[in-house]
């Protein structure tokens, strides 16, 4: 059996699209192969045929070599098929063992049978090296635990065929690198993992073969260890890409923004931010390092005004912002790329152009004495599609729902930094995009730093703080640990002092 | 269907078409619009020269009856029966807009809004009853019954019919008390507020059972279904406890799985008669229109039913003996608190 | 004061038990991920039918007839209810909307086949169930005359329901697949669980509880069907689902907590320190409290997550 | 899209009333006679009387209807509108009856009030869920029976009627009829009011669709986050949504009660505030559905008592018809798959030739 899986001229289309035209992919047995593309190119469609979410309208599907029909996931699991979802599938008020084993309970003694299950899940989870507790609610836990329970659920299934659709897309450097150890543990166990994603890197770090599709047709497959990252992206996007953001050195002004012992408390009441100082200058971006969950979210939204401080002081240009409503703080020259685009950044059943005024619907010329000028408002809306080069099917007029996710992220950064606020706080501005895009939106951040703009700039990619950052500051446990210059670090230091040590660390 | 009557034998002379508009509720309510259709239902079936129907007007607003009644004129309705006082501003204005129409108004007289002044219309009879009468004697066999010598009132909201029971069963019982040496007192008087809570009838009436209370005469509709519903349930189990019904012969709603039933007494008002006899009068050229006509225990328009078979027949006797005083003007019931107050003396 | 409560608490026991066995079966429902703004309805076609099959039987079955009643009323219900379903996880429609039809078609419905196939809107039956003292239960000091002394056989099914339902819908698979799809629909349609059908059983359940709901007011209360059986419980049973934080005892809670508000004011008439206070302090009563005792416990109760939303596989 | 959106509803219509014929056919009724009777009864032959009374039963269902549908499209449910009506109506009342003042002054300020008094009911769910995130279908249920039971005090205590179920009629001067009005109908009482409910209708679209107001009540009912995130005043916006929705239903309450009627009874909750919950969905929430929905329901209610007298259908299949078409409506999107494969059919069938 040369092939595990073959996919042969897989057909998809939706209403007025065709996600995949006559898609191959073919994974060798044990092999990580990667899946590559564009937002929007049909890779989680390609897999969703393959679990048996949707139905193609052609071609056929082998699985060991046998053709099989696979019309719903349950078919999928008995073919020892897997799958974690690029958006997780967790009921979030169940527990980690209730998840996994939704579906297949035992039952003993006429009950659910927890806690062999939850023994089962620690065996795996010591096996695998798939740190979780079996009995904590999916809600409490992190991003990075909820996917560990991912992974368990389908090795919990005993899958054979893993997929991973954008599995690092939310995670930590540190948990990005754990799960890559994992998936090449699995497969030297036998198990053939197909994996999305969109960061080449990680591609050159695993995946025996690539598979580059491009708006629903398969480009190539190719051998990973003979590819250049370079060339895969070529290959993506139909031209050269630059991975290096182009920027010159930075030329700080005045300080902008300045944070005074800020403390804040998170959703249950513990401190999360803890007297935290900072001061960002005009014409910087200054970064902000750390791993997932310690304190970022929380500082963004004191900054912002989405959450009450518990004490301390937060400044624009000496004007105290700190206990005003979020309005009064965007009108003093604050804008804020959201981490949530679907929670925060977009509403997500009003039109484009609607989205595009979110914050400026009360001002002229979109309105004059409460009155929307319809006009004025389209107009402004085509402006900044044409300029930001934002995709979408019926232009203005688009429900921003049936958008990519690409697309979104290009909406809000359009009226963020059309706004051109003197303080832009950008958090996980590329969280999901492609390598394309990505480097779009870098290109506009870099520009708003040159024009004098004070960038505060959040993110949990190491890449995308050191390309950006001219300044980065780490945060640890809710404190910030240590400020360094960009161009004299490097990601082993920040790792170093995301963990808790690190140069200036006090103890 | 319930509501037209398919005469099968075909007469020669063209029927007249008689309808009739309910009042808040629903023409089964075991009250004034079920007695009322039945009344019509009866001419029909005994005479076969009416074609009869009832409207249930979309809500209890003038409005509303003003336009079921002109839907009935329209159709070719000839003679409009409504039950209820509700009807009367109502009726007022359709008399006039409708002249060649005859209306039958139970309860109320016609009369402009906010005055009280009787309003005459040639083709309106107006029908009242002496409920009072009717609640009269029920107190009276219900003070000669009781073992407790407690007794209770549940009413439904406070309006004039139910008033005038309420009020004559207290009379009733003071008669009885001071007549025939009963020691009865009414322990609980309510009014529950609505007609239709069926819950709180039963919640009330538990109440009043468990205080020692073993007669309650209730005059409040579906409130009285939760009341009957209790008293069925302690029956069942052997509990001597007994529910005097009102405006028709609740004899049969009383009853329980052993055949007996819970239903002391009912204190009725003839309300089929009324329609029975002015659609009689129409059709025989004797309408008393523009006519205020009061039906009281002399035209046998109000009492108790012929047949009681839970009341002793010495209790029969003296509710007998009660009744004469009231026929022979011996006594006059009181209609209100005042004259309550007055009676006692 | 311990008389007046023994007085009180069988009573609002006999109110609360339709009350909460139709929120128990919103419960159901909106836990699968439907929202069932169509109990009023649901229990009607109950009531209906428990009086019309009791009322036809009685003769020949005797007693046992209210238990075919009783049985017949959540068939009903439950066979009523695939409508919702259909409409509501078939079709993906707008759940207010089918739930609304739901107690409009019911209301006319009901009325206009008990005046065609008996003649009347009001079908009385002879007999229902009668309050009785539980054996060797109600012996029970404290516990004993609140809750086993002049109970209704069904108060104790309800009951049993209750139990049976936390414990099915907490330590069955079942519940957890049924909570699953209220909660995240994707979730368990990835794991394999037939969504649809685990709504269409949640809302069936719900019919089939809210139509014993109707069937229990007749055979306990109310004594008779007539059109005011449609007097806005299930809409106060909706209100104790919510109220109760979607969860069995939490129901439990706010069911009794009305019913005996409810009953508190309707006996308040009878205690003669209370007779004199303006009514509308009664009748406003268990409304009001319920309004405070949100206030003061309820904040931030959140549904199921899904609940409302129509499950379309091919969305994510 | 727009055309398939107001297509559906009209199928909707069609398929109730083709069901509603199957079932007069099956139970024994002729169809045609009912409906033209129902059509009759509706004046929409030309009976300007009966044609009046239409217009008067839709101008309560209109307001009602958008109250409901406003509450919507903020993101709340409104079931309220019944207590809200009530309440506004009793205020309504209560100024008719216990003043005395010029025609024009009197009327205006009775509205006027009524208007205040249904947003004042409408802002305490909307404050419990504003402050305590109390769901507003339990307050809104809660407040209605509150309203149920305050008025059965408050009318015979300060207006007592003939009897004490009812209020005193108003003085003239409050009412919303006027006498070319009722003359030019011949007689029917409507009003006023229905100009009034098409202002509402006119001036609710304006202001959803053409305010910034609207855009922010929208932005709230469709992400409460991304709201905030926006500087939008989350809490506020839905207190003030609760109380537009209140403020519809309580100027319902004085179309209906200085309207319709010209007292106030007591002791029932009026149906058209749950009727608007069907109103506001089967006109999707758009003020202008909305609008031709109440005058569907509108001439539905007027008609049917003469359907029943004059044919031998039975009242009660009125509503059962209502039922069937929202029922129909509701599952639209069988209508639409079906609209999709007549069109993917018709399309394959040309592209054929
Ligand atoms: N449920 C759907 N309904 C309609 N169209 C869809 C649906 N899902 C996907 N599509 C279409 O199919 C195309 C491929 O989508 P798919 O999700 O497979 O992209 P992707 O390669 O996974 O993108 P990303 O990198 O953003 O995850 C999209 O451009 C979209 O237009
Ligand atoms: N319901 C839908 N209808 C139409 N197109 C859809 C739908 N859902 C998703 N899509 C399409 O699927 C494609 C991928 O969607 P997806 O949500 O995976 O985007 P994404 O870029 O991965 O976003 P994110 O990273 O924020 O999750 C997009 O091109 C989008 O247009
Ligand atoms: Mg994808
Ligand atoms: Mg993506």
């Amino acid at each position: 059996m040369e092939y595990i899986i073959e996919m042969i001229n897989i057909r998809k289309e939706f209403p007025g699209i065709v996600a995949n035209d006559n898609i191959t992919l073919q994974v060798k047995p044990g092999e990580i192969h990667a899946l590559l593309g564009e937002n929007g190119a049909g890779k989680s469609t390609l897999m969703s045929v393959l679990f048996g979410l949707y139905q193609p309208e052609a071609g056929t599907i082998k699985v060991r070599g046998k053709e099989v029909k696979i019309t719903n996931p349950n078919i999928a699991n008995d073919l020892g098929i897997g799958m974690v979802h690029q958006h997780f599938k967790l009921v979030h008020n169940f527990t980690v063992t209730e998840n996994i084993i939704l579906g297949m309970e035992r039952v003993k003694n006429g009950k659910l049978d927890i806690d062999s299950a939850a023994k089962r899940i620690e065996e795996l989870s010591k096996r695998y090296k798939l740190t979780v507790n079996p009995h904590a609610k999916i809600e409490d836990i992190s991003v990075g635990m909820q996917q560990r329970v991912e992974i368990l659920k389908m090795l919990y299934r005993d899958a054979e065929i893993l997929i991973f659709d954008e599995p690092t897309a939310v995670l930590t450097p540190q948990e990005i690198e754990e799960l890559m150890h994992i998936m090449k543990n699995m497969a030297a166990e036998g198990k053939t993992i197909i994996i999305i994603t969109h960061k080449l890197k990680e591609i050159k770090a695993v995946a025996d073969r690539c598979t580059v599709i491009r708006k629903g047709k398969s480009i190539a497959t190719v051998d990973v260890k003979e590819t250049s990252e370079e060339k895969m992206a070529e290959l993506m996007v139909g031209r050269q890409v630059s991975f290096k953001v182009d920027k010159k050195p930075a030329n700080p002004g005045k300080e902008v923004l300045r944070i005074e012992n800020l403390n804040v408390k998170d959703n249950r009441g513990i401190k999360a931010v803890k007297d935290v100082n900072l001061a960002v200058r005009s014409g910087e971006i200054l970064g902000v390092a750390g791993v997932d969950g310690n304190g970022q979210t929380e500082l963004i939204e004191a900054i912002t005004g989405l959450r009450n401080i518990e004490s301390g002081k937060i400044f624009i240009n000496d004007i105290e912002i700190s206990n005003l409503p979020v309005r009064k703080r965007s009108e003093a020259g604050l804008g804020h790329i959201p981490e949530d685009r679907h929670k925060h950044g977009l509403v997500l059943d009003f039109s484009l152009e609607d989205n595009m005024i979110l914050e400026t619907y009360y001002k002229e010329p979109f309105s004059s004495k409460g009155i929307l000028n319809r006009e004025k408002i389209r107009s402004y809306a085509e402006d900044l599609i044409k300029q930001f080069d934002v995709r979408s099917g019926q232009g203005a007029t688009t429900l921003t729902r049936s958008m990519s996710g690409g697309n979104q992220q290009k909406a809000i950064i359009a009226r963020e930094v059309d706004r051109s606020p003197e303080v832009l706080v950008v958090a996980q501005p590329t969280r999901g995009l492609d390598v394309g895009a990505i480097e779009y939106i870098h290109k506009r951040i870099v520009q708003e730093r040159d024009k004098g703009k004070t960038i505060l700039l959040f993110s949990l990619e190491l890449d995308e703080v050191l390309n950006l950052s001219d300044r980065i500051a780490v945060m640890y446990e809710g404190e910030i640990v240590g400020i360094v210059n960009a161009s004299e670090t490097n990601e082993n230091e920040l790792g170093l002092m995301m963990a808790g040590g690190g140069r200036d660390s006090h103890e | 269907t319930g509501c037209t009557n398919k005469q099968s034998t075909p007469s020669t002379q063209e029927k007249t078409k008689v309808g009739m508009v309910t009042d808040s509720g629903t023409i089964d309510d075991k009250s004034f619009n079920q007695g009322t259709w039945e009344g019509i239902k009866k001419y029909a079936a005994d005479k076969g020269t009416i074609e009869e129907k009832y409207l249930q007007p979309s809500g209890e607003q003038e409005t509303d009856y003003i336009n079921a009644i002109n839907d009935l004129v329209d159709s070719g309705y000839k003679i409009v029966v409504t039950p209820g006082f509700k009807f009367e501003t109502a009726i007022n204005k359709a008399a006039d807009a409708h002249k060649d129409s005859t209306f039958i108004l139970i309860d109320g007289m016609p009369h402009e809004e906010g005055k009280f002044d009787f309003v005459k219309h040639d083709n309106v009879v107006s029908v009242f009853f002496t409920e009072h009468e009717a609640g009269f004697l029920a107190g009276v066999a219900s003070a000669l019954s009781t073992k407790t010598n407690k007794l209770g009132f549940v009413g439904g909201m406070k309006i004039p019919p139910v008033e005038k029971f309420g009020i004559g069963f207290k009379a009733g019982v003071l008669y009885a008390n001071k007549t025939f040496g009963t020691k009865a007192e009414i322990v609980d008087y309510i009014y529950q507020g609505t007609f239709d809570d069926v819950a709180a009838g039963q919640t009330l009436a538990a109440g009043m059972y468990n205080k020692g209370v073993d007669i309650i005469f209730h005059a409040a509709g579906g409130v009285g279904a939760g009341v009957f519903n209790e008293a069925k349930q302690r029956a069942e189990k052997g509990q001597k406890v007994w529910v005097v019904g009102v405006d028709v012969d609740q004899y049969e709603t009383g009853k329980i799985s052993n055949g007996s039933s819970v239903t002391l007494t009912s204190a009725m008002k003839r309300i089929d008669v009324a329609a029975y006899d002015y659609i009689d009068a129409k059709l025989n050229g004797n309408f008393p229109g523009g006519q205020i006509i009061t039906l009281s225990l002399a035209e046998n328009g109000v009492g108790l039913p012929e047949n009681n078979p839970n009341l002793s027949a010495d209790t029969i006797t003296k509710v007998e003996q009660a009744k004469k005083d009231v026929l022979d003007k011996k006594i006059t019931v009181p209609t209100s608190e005042d004259e309550l107050a007055k009676f006692m003396k | 004061m311990w008389d007046i409560i023994t007085n009180i608490v069988p009573l609002a026991l006999a109110y609360t038990a339709p009350l909460l066995i139709i929120a128990l079966g919103g419960l159901y429902s909106e836990r699968s991920g439907v929202v069932n703004i169509g109990l009023e309805g649901l229990m009607g076609i109950g009531a209906f039918t428990s009086a019309l099959v009791i009322s036809k039987t009685a003769g020949n079955l005797g007693h046992t007839a209210v238990y075919v009643g009783l049985l017949a009323a959540a068939l009903a219900g439950g066979i009523f209810s695939v409508l919702h379903a259909f409409a509501s996880v078939t079709m993906r429609s707008d759940q207010v909307v089918s739930g609304t039809a739901i107690n409009i078609l019911s209301a006319a419905l009901t009325v206009y086949l008990a005046r065609s196939l008996t003649g009347s809107a009001n079908i009385q039956i002879v007999s229902g169930f009668i309050k009785r003292d539980v054996p060797v239960l109600s012996k029970i000091p404290v516990i004993g005359p609140l809750f086993f002394r002049e109970a209704y056989i069904t108060t104790l099914i309800v009951f049993l329901i209750v139990v049976f339902s936390w414990f099915i819908l907490y330590y069955r698979p079942f519940g957890l697949r049924l909570r699953a799809c209220g909660e995240n629909p994707q979730a368990a349609d990835s794991l394999g669980i037939n969504v649809l059908k685990m709504r269409y059983i949640g809302v069936i359940i719900s019919g089939v509880l809210a139509g014993l709901g109707g069937g229990i007011v007749i055979t306990t209360y109310s004594g008779e069907f007539s059109p005011l059986v449609y007097s806005g419980l299930g809409f106060l049973a909706l209100a104790a689902l919510i109220f109760g934080k979607w969860n069995p005892w939490g129901v439990v809670g706010a069911s009794l907590f009305f019913g005996l508000a409810k009953t508190v004011a309707d006996m308040s008439k009878l205690f003669e320190g209370l007779k004199g206070m303006p009514n509308i302090i009664f009748n406003t009563f268990p409304y009001v409290v319920t309004l405070v005792a949100l206030v003061l416990f309820s904040k931030n109760a959140a549904g199921p997550k899904a609940a409302g939303e129509p499950y379309d596989p091919g969305k994510r | 899209m727009n055309k398939k959106k107001i297509i559906i509803p009209l199928l909707a219509v069609l398929l109730g009333f083709i069901t509603g014929a199957i079932v007069m056919i099956l139970t024994g009724h002729n169809p045609i006679e009912a409906y033209s009777a129902l059509l009759k009864g509706a004046g929409l032959f030309g009976d300007v009387k009966r044609f009046g009374d239409t217009l008067l039963n839709m101008t309560t269902l209109i307001l009602t209807g958008l109250s409901v549908a406003f509450a919507f499209r903020t993101g709340l449910f409104n079931i309220g509108a019944a207590g809200q009506m009530l309440m506004g109506g009793f205020v309504a009342v209560l100024i008719g009856v216990k003043f005395n003042l010029p025609p024009f002054i009197h009327v205006t300020i009775a509205t006027i009030t009524a208007v205040l008094a249904g947003a004042a009911w409408g802002y305490i769910p909307g404050l419990l869920k504003a402050k305590f995130r109390i769901h507003e279908v339990v307050s809104t249920i809660m407040m209605n029976y509150i309203a149920m039971w305050s008025v059965y005090y408050l009318v015979p205590k300060y207006i007592p009627g003939s009897f004490s179920t009812e209020s005193k009629a108003i003085n003239t001067s409050a009412s919303l009829r006027t006498e070319w009005l009722t003359n030019l109908f011949k007689g029917s009482y409507v009003n006023l009011g229905l100009f009034l409910a098409l202002i509402a209708v006119l001036l609710i679209w304006w202001i959803l669709e053409k305010t910034t107001f609207g855009y922010e009540l929208k932005a709230v009912g469709f992400n409460l986050h991304a709201s905030q995130y926006a500087g939008m005043k989350v809490n506020r916006n839905m207190i003030l949504s609760m109380m537009i929705s209140g403020a519809l239903a309580g100027l319902a309450g004085a179309t209906y009660y200085i309207g319709y009627a010209n007292n106030i009874k007591i002791g029932v909750l009026p149906s058209q505030g749950y009727d608007g919950i069907a109103v506001a969905l089967l006109g999707l929430n758009s003020p202008f559905g909305v609008a031709l929905t109440a005058l569907l329901f509108g001439f539905m209610n007027a008609g049917r008592l003469f359907m029943q007298s004059s044919t031998s259908v039975p009242n009660e299949l009125v509503p059962i018809i209502i039922a069937i078409i929202i029922f129909f409506a509701a599952t639209s999107l069988m209508l639409e798959t079906w609209l999709k494969k007549s069109e993917k059919f018709f399309k394959k069938s040309e592209g054929g030739k």
